[in-house]
């Protein structure tokens, strides 16, 4: 079958990988309970990088939350592509480059979260998206996906320049790489150059967080990638781009004028809206999901911005609402994601297919996956009594907060708005989801292959299960997931010290009561309703057979949506009916629907086409005739002799 | 001496056409010429400059840097070209007995760039790159069918008269020179030019500054004079196309920047020349990205890419801050490398598929995956992508842009910096994935890595830049800016 | 030792506030029903119907569809239990919620999310084409009916100052009743609790006909026990948005544990008519209207949003703060 | 220009500003070649005067390489090629005999132009000296630009190196030794392998119609 040194050779890398993610837990836990000032000054140290540039790191509350979040996700990733690399080996494609890249990819990913200055945030930026790169590219064989993998380069790269724009302005303006520096010399800036800066810094880190309208390469790049990447990419560097908002953004730049909070807020619902959307339209397990991606960057987005919007009108309790809802909601999402990806890696190597029309019934054929998604899709939809729900809750009580606490204004009639926008979104991602397991694990089954679905390796239907735990036990012990997020809170708030407990009302501490509550209850009903007869039936269909092709597929399930929403998705369908002769008897019918990528059309292909037309119009310069040659050289001489004269 | 080694060395290459004689001609040449290379750079360095003879030949950093550059390469690609021209003969591209020729071409252009970065004075500058000009026409033309008279005929012409702008530039320095330092060679020799800098007829120096940048810009191949580089390098056999963007251009840039260094001294001062040579760079990347991105063939590809960096140099020095020229001098370094290991390695792929249209190429990696890995390492170097050095280099000359207040420059330049990736990245993955056509035979040595070596260094310069290194640039920004 | 004291009395007046809902929710349905006959001149069941209905499915067999999973069995479950947990945020005719604290509205709103979810699901277990229907249907209505609801339910809060039903009760008391924003939110919240409930005209829960049903649709597979689960939840949602809507309309009669029974009594007896008056408007509503077409629900419900929408304007406006 | 009265200057001046015009007006190959050597001639007997004059034995010898080395050597090259690709007439292109005289009459206003700063310089008819040469440069170009015969560049170049020579001639008496005989140097082997390039660019093409070479684009 496959050599066994390649398997070992798997064995002992991913454990290696494991191992690592574990230990630093386990060193960041005891640093926190050492406590000391670390979490609020930061420990320093730096590596020499010659030439008078030393790449200096800093670890600190902000850093080490989100270092929990990419050890958490490590583990996990690691620990689920154990099982799941097993494929490629039975496949004899070699594995070298996967792993090569894969710990470089987490390795620059540790580098951004400790980078301390511009350059060294560059440096390990840029890798970061490289490697990341490498690994979408992994199944190469496939057109699409290289296609993916080139297109989300590209739009990364684009972001960067922003980003290397505003970090050498910054280090023009400050003399230094160093973000202290910066942030001292911030104040000393004139708000075109601040507001410039922070534009700058919404391009360059909202493309790598996926923020509708730079969101284009993620649905693609996170699709075409082999599952335990999506899970990392999906779970782990995105939130990395949002750390970055808050390091140069809300420690850097500082408080800035109001109208940041509400461009967070605005693109926040925007991403929200437009990629549940988009989900919500999607037949492919993995687009689908990460399309809800770009929805819960969009959410974390609308907590951003509704703690700017707090931190500029000094509204502490809704700030620090905000920003709770900001760090829970991203722990949940990367928990939750994360399964959510391994389900579908486990669907897709079960099935070999990624189009829902096809899938069906699994959830006999694969039970514990079935679980584990289940449970993910409670956390992702934001449903009591899991993880999800409460982030939800205090983003909403956050934006009510900053309403009430408004004294007048318009913002007291949009910032609501928002909220009843969140609730639409909510209702869109449990008609998605709903579209996603249902489809896929219920019911019938479409195909073949869905009929001959197995079970996939132990390790790959473990880990989500594992990981339902953890979101199960943040809920169960809030006090310990407030304590995880009371380190960034304590480096990000700036002036007043009290602690989370203080502001926070019980609700939040009282998850674990509510779960308890909820299922104490269930247990009590399903023992109270336990029922001895019960017999197999058939399905009744008005008393003919049912064919799996009765079912309502996964387009009709979401159709009122498209119809719905038909302007912003511009969804067409055409369907042609072919009637033999008398209009009684259907010969044939071909339906066709499609969904547009309305963004790419309105912005990137006109974009792209005018590059290339520039760019053949360069090319006329060349057109091997010497004499215009000659002819360039002696213009270029007149020239500069006319100019320099 | 060593220029005396080469020009031995390629008259030595006429008298047999064994390849056994010629590879060990040049295996002893190559040595002799490493180890009295090297002792001059590290006399020079180690004294700051370094007199030969009766001040005929004369070494400073700056002089150093780029005589290291020459040697490193010049071994790197005569290696290279013993395989490799072996090979074009077994395909019958050319007769075997016109090898000899082709090593003796090779030499003396060596010897002639050796000149070029040996000598103190301006007039033998303009003899020994002239001489360059010269010594490549053949080699480009070296294959003798039609693509590659025309290539050569262009280059010959082109570089002539451009280089013929720079004996007038010459010449009138020398006018403006001799009533201060008589009519001899001192009046050209930038040992003595800067103490009489300022006395220079500012009319008769701004005259001749002009005629020469532009003169030996065409050289360089600053857009829009770039037309023949191109041409040149796609025709020329592989190991030559190395040696023309990775050392040739970078001497003419050579002699730009000394004539750039005496005019700071002077009373025309850095501006002048600076934004000259700010604006050549600057329409030199916004001309190539367009070129690179439709570009189908992939030696022109690399040729259009060497015109890039060579406008990236020209923003760097042409801004005149310390940290720009440092950039600048470090950018020099890390793209002869870069470039020289690129050539080499699609020289050996062009071999290979037989064709340079990039869309006939496919599925290298699963061809020769050794290729592919230095083919990656060589398109995330020359963009300078990070971890590589050439992106510190690039970062401090745009640095320098952003702090001399052109940020918009900066960020326009950035955009075609990214333009460019795009480019490169597409026509690479297009070659390197994909279903290759059958005709080829797989399979290919591991010791193919050894190509790599170049890359090896640039990406370590990335992570780390030696002290010692640093002082030598150092050095050559002091030379930059303080004329001597 | 008073405070475990404490804890233990909470529990029990818990456990009564859920008993009481229990209780009181076929009840409503009965009532809902005869009230319905009575509009439509003819003999209707028993006011008790319900409690026999829901006696006899629990002790009927339960059939199975082949190709139903384990999910199939553990909806109607979460379904009853979520509607409970619902149910503890709902301030009862003393206007006390047990599980009472800021939020808690969103936990309302999101606990009928779940047992959407889940109903949802299990529409398509049965691999059906009309479980199928049922369950696109209702997500649509769902998303629909979502924002109209928090929109309503947030004005209140800025109304009150508050957050939880409970103290929107209680903070409504003092607030006239013709208060513009409070009866446009009225409206609002009553076309959405009437597509919540799925009655006509957004869905019509006495027929079978394939093109009108919804929530029918997804319940088709269900018999014994689970139905009964499914359709007690169904009821005491409705109770639950009645008593919303009545504590809304006139939250008056909240008389604490402090008056004595009488009181206790007294208060209970005014919130069951409260519940009855709606109770007997929704059926002349149903009576009186007929179930509009699918694609014309978003009209509907973009109608109560706008209520609610106009509510806030009108609030700020009123207490010029715009 | 001591040595040589103004009028003599100003002949020679003459000589060298026409020829060079006649040499862009000719349409004949061969006509033009001699007109080349013409100059050249004038131009070498210029320097020999001086350096008689001057007793500086630096300068006679340049001159008398000048006179064997381009004077002599070159066009005997040139013609050999002439005779065996059988081209008789430069190839018109872009522009026509009469319309390219009015392009170098602007062109020779323009090197007026440029020198306009100098006129502070010592020497008489220093100026027109410089004048002239950049004109003869330019007509070069001119030259090479408007002409496809490979022949007919080579020239241009050559009219070009002429006008540098002039040039600098004028400017200063003559480079060093060693600079001069290096350029003079590189001018012969240029032309040696300019001269085997078109023999090569015969055997690939059949003619040396520069005008037939433009495969390579973009």
């Amino acid at each position: 079958m496959f050599s066994k040194g390649s398997r070992s050779i798997r064995q002992l890398l991913m454990s290696l990988s494991i191992g690592l993610a574990v230990v630093g837990l386990i060193l960041g836990t005891v640093l926190t309970f050492l406590g000391g000032e670390w979490h609020k000054t930061g420990l320093h140290f730096f590596t020499e990088a010659g030439a008078g540039i030393s790449l200096t790191w800093k670890l600190d509350g902000l850093t080490a939350f989100f270092l929990c979040i990419l050890l958490l996700g490590q583990s996990f990733s690691s620990l689920y592509a154990l099982g799941y690399l097993q494929e490629y080996e039975e496949k004899k494609k070699p594995l070298r480059s996967f792993y090569v890249s894969w710990f470089l990819f987490l390795g620059s990913m540790f580098g951004v979260l400790l980078a301390d200055d511009g350059f060294t945030f560059l440096l390990t930026w840029e890798m970061m998206s490289l490697f990341s790169f490498f690994l979408v590219l992994y199944e190469h064989e496939d057109l699409q996906n290289r296609k993916a993998a080139y297109i989300y380069l590209i739009m990364t790269h684009v972001g960067t320049v922003f980003l290397t724009a505003a970090v050498l302005y910054l280090y023009a303006m400050s003399g230094s790489f160093a973000f202290e520096v910066w942030a001292k010399a911030a104040p000393t800036l004139t708000i075109i150059q601040l507001n410039l800066l922070f534009i700058a810094f919404f391009i360059g880190l909202g493309t790598k967080a996926g923020f509708v309208p730079f969101h284009i390469w993620l649905p693609y790049a996170h699709s075409a990638a082999p599952s335990p990447v999506s899970s990392l990419m999906s779970g782990v560097m995105v939130k990395v781009a949002l750390y970055l908002f808050i390091r140069l953004v809300w420690l850097t730049l500082g408080p800035g004028p109001v109208w940041w909070g509400w461009l967070f807020l605005a693109i926040g619902a925007l991403s929200a809206l437009i990629g549940i959307l988009y989900a919500s339209v999607q037949s492919d397990i993995k687009k689908l999901l990460a399309f809800s991606t770009i929805e819960n960057v969009g959410i974390l987005g609308m907590a951003l911005g509704s703690a700017f919007l707090a931190r500029s009108w000094h509204n502490a309790w809704a700030m620090d609402l905000a920003l709770l809802a900001f760090f829970w909601h991203t722990l949940q999402h990367m928990l939750f994601k994360s399964m959510l990806f391994m389900g579908a890696g486990n669907i897709i190597q079960a099935t070999h297919t990624r189009n829902l029309e096809r899938l069906g019934g699994l959830l006999k054929r694969m039970p514990k996956t079935g679980l584990g998604a289940l449970i993910g899709i409670i956390g992702i939809t934001a449903l009591p009594q899991l993880g999800g729900f409460w982030g939800e809750l205090l983003l909403f009580q956050s934006l009510w907060v900053n309403t009430s606490q408004l004294l007048n204004g318009w913002s007291k009639v949009v910032l609501p708005l928002f909220i009843g926008l969140l609730a639409l979104v909510g209702g869109l991602s449990i008609a998605t989801f709903v579209k996603w397991f249902g489809i896929s694990f219920l019911g019938q089954a479409r195909s073949l292959v869905a009929e001959k679905a197995k079970e996939a390796h132990p390790v790959q239907v473990i880990t989500p299960l594992i990981m339902s735990g953890l979101a199960v036990l943040s809920v169960l012990w809030p006090a310990g997931t407030l304590a995880l997020i009371n380190l960034p809170l304590l480096v990000m708030r700036d002036g007043e010290t009290l602690g989370i407990g203080s502001v926070i009302g019980k609700p939040i501490h009282m998850t674990s009561v509510y779960l308890m509550i909820f299922s104490l209850l269930l247990l009590t009903v399903v023992i109270l309703s336990k029922r001895k007869a019960r017999r197999v039936t058939p399905t009744w269909n008005c008393g003919s057979p049912l064919t799996p092709s009765m079912q309502y597929s996964a387009t009709g399930l979401t159709k009122p949506i498209r119809i719905l929403f038909a302007k912003v998705l511009g969804s067409h369908r055409q369907v042609d009916r072919n009637f033999e002769g008398t209009p009684y008897s259907l010969h044939s019918l071909n339906y066709e629907g499609e969904i547009k990528a309305v963004f790419e059309d309105i912005f990137y292909r006109p974009l792209i086409r005018g590059l290339l037309w520039v760019a053949t119009q360069i090319r006329k310069l060349q057109e091997g005739n010497i004499h215009l040659y000659l002819g360039y050289l002696l213009i270029t001489m007149i020239v500069v002799l006319i100019l320099a004269r | 001496m060593f220029i005396g080694v080469a020009m031995i060395a390629a008259v030595g290459m006429l008298l047999s056409t064994k390849y056994n004689y010629l590879r060990l001609l040049n295996s002893v040449a190559l040595l002799l010429l490493t180890v009295s290379g090297g002792w001059t750079i590290r006399q020079t360095l180690s004294q700051g400059s370094y007199t030969y003879g009766s001040g005929l030949l004369y070494w400073d950093a700056l002089s150093a840097l780029l005589l290291s550059v020459i040697i490193m390469i010049a071994v790197y690609v005569i290696l290279f070209s013993f395989g490799y021209m072996e090979a074009e003969i077994r395909e019958n591209r050319f007769p075997k007995e016109r090898l000899r020729w082709y090593y003796f071409w090779i030499w003396i252009f060596i010897a002639t760039m050796l000149l070029v970065v040996s000598t103190p004075n301006l007039g033998i500058i303009w003899v020994g790159i002239e001489g360059t000009t010269l010594a490549t026409t053949l080699l480009v033309g070296f294959y003798r069918n039609k693509q590659a008279v025309e290539a050569a005929w262009k280059y010959v012409i082109l570089c002539t008269v451009g280089i013929s702008f720079a004996l007038l530039g010459t010449m009138l320095l020398f006018a403006a020179a001799s009533p201060l330092l008589g009519q001899s060679l001192s009046a050209l020799d930038w040992r003595m030019l800067p103490k009489v800098a300022s006395q220079l007829d500012p009319t008769l120096f701004r005259l001749g500054a002009l005629f020469a940048v532009v003169g030996y810009g065409a050289k360089v191949g600053f857009a829009p004079m770039h037309a023949w580089l191109p041409d040149a390098h796609s025709q020329a056999p592989s190991p030559v196309s190395a040696l023309l963007s990775a050392v040739l251009l970078n001497c003419a840039l050579y002699a730009i920047l000394r004539w750039y260094s005496l005019a700071r001294l002077t009373t025309l001062g850095p501006d002048l020349i600076g934004t000259i040579l700010m604006c050549f760079g600057f329409l030199s990347l916004a001309l190539m990205a367009g070129f690179i991105l439709m570009q189908k063939d992939i030696k022109r590809l690399l040729a259009y890419s060497s015109v890039e960096h060579m406008g990236i140099l020209a923003l760097g020095f042409g801004l005149g801050t310390r940290e720009t020229i440092w950039g600048a001098s470090l950018h020099l370094v890390l793209h002869g490398l870069t470039k020289a290991n690129l050539f080499v390695i699609i020289g050996n792929l062009v071999q290979k598929t037989g064709t340079r249209h990039m869309s006939r190429i496919h599925g290298v990696f699963k061809l020769w995956p050794y290729t592919g890995i230095i083919m990656i390492l060589g398109l995330l170097s020359i963009t300078g992508t990070p971890p590589f050095g050439t992106f510190r280099s690039e970062l401090s000359i745009l640095s320098g842009l952003f702090k001399t207040g052109h940020p918009i420059l900066g960020f326009l330049t950035l955009l075609f910096l990214t333009v460019i990736f795009a480019g490169f990245l597409y026509h690479f993955l297009q070659m390197l994935y994909g279903q290759p056509n059958e005709s080829q035979q797989p399979g290919e040595g591991i010791s193919t890595l050894i190509l790599a070596i170049p890359l090896l260094v640039v990406l370590f310069l990335g992570l780390f830049i030696p002290q010692s290194l640093n002082q030598t640039l150092n050095q050559v920004v002091q030379v930059i800016l303080g004329g001597v | 030792m008073d405070e475990s004291l404490m804890v233990l009395t909470r529990l029990l007046m818990g456990l009564g506030h859920l008993a009481l809902f229990l209780v009181a929710a076929p009840l409503l349905q009965g009532f809902i029903k005869t009230s319905k006959a009575f509009w439509q001149m003819r003999q209707g069941p028993s006011i008790l119907q319900p409690y026999r209905d829901l006696r006899k499915l629990l002790n009927k067999e339960e059939l199975i569809s082949e190709h139903a999973s384990w999910m199939f069995l553990l909806t109607p479950r979460i379904a009853l239990v979520s509607t409970l947990m619902a149910a503890l945020v709902i301030p009862n005719a003393w206007g006390w919620a047990p599980l009472s604290g800021w939020g808690d509205l969103f936990l309302f709103g999101a606990s009928l999310g779940l047992v959407r979810l889940f109903s949802t699901l299990s529409g398509l277990e049965g691999a059906s084409t009309f479980g199928g229907m049922g369950s696109s249907r209702e997500l649509f209505v769902g998303l629909l009916t979502e924002p109209a609801l928090l929109l309503g339910l947030i004005v209140l809060a800025f109304i009150t100052g508050t957050t939880s039903l409970q103290g929107m009760t209680s903070g409504l008391v003092t607030i006239s009743p013709i208060f513009i924003p409070r009866l446009l939110v009225l409206i609002a919240l009553v076309m959405v609790s009437i597509a919540e409930m799925g009655r006509i005209p957004v869905d019509n829960p006495d027929t079978h006909l394939e093109l009108t049903m919804i929530h029918e649709g997804m319940l088709l597979e269900y018999s014994g026990t689970s139905l009964a689960l499914l359709s007690f939840a169904e009821q005491v949602k409705q109770l639950l948005l009645l008593c919303l809507l009545a504590q809304i309309v006139w939250p008056s009669g909240l008389i604490s544990a402090s008056d004595g029974l009488l009181g206790l009594l007294w208060a209970l007896g005014f919130a069951g008519v409260k519940v009855a008056v709606l109770g007997f408007f929704f059926a002349t509503v149903e009576s009186f209207f007929v179930k509009r077409r699918l694609f014309l629900l978003p009209n509907y419900l973009a109608t109560s949003t706008a209520a609610a929408i106009l509510a806030l304007v009108s609030l700020w406006f009123i207490r010029g703060q715009i | 220009m001591v040595g040589i009265s103004e009028n003599m200057l100003n002949l020679f001046l003459f000589v060298l500003l026409t020829s060079g015009l006649i040499i862009v007006y000719s349409t004949r190959v061969k006509k033009a070649l001699n007109w080349w050597t013409l100059q050249t001639i004038v131009v070498s007997i210029l320097i020999l005067v001086q350096g008689v004059y001057s007793r500086e034995w630096e300068v006679l010898v340049v001159g008398v390489l000048l006179l064997i080395g381009k004077a002599g050597i070159i066009p005997i090259l040139l013609r050999r090629v002439l005779r065996e690709s059988k081209t008789e007439w430069v190839g018109e292109i872009y522009l026509k005999r009469t319309s390219s005289l009015v392009v170098a009459g602007a062109l020779t206003l323009l090197a007026y132009d440029v020198t306009k700063p100098l006129v502070t310089l010592s020497q008489p008819g220093f100026r027109f000296g410089l004048v002239v040469g950049l004109a003869l440069i330019f007509y070069g170009l001119l030259l090479m630009m408007i002409r496809k015969v490979a022949i007919v560049q080579v020239l241009g170049l050559l009219l070009i190196d002429n006008g540098i020579f002039i040039a600098g001639f004028f400017l200063t008496k003559g480079m060093p030794l060693l600079v001069e005989m290096g350029s003079m140097f590189d001018i012969l082997i240029g032309i040696v392998i300019t001269v085997i390039l078109s023999k090569q660019m015969l055997e690939n093409y059949h003619s040396l119609n520069v005008d037939h070479m433009r495969s390579l684009k973009g």
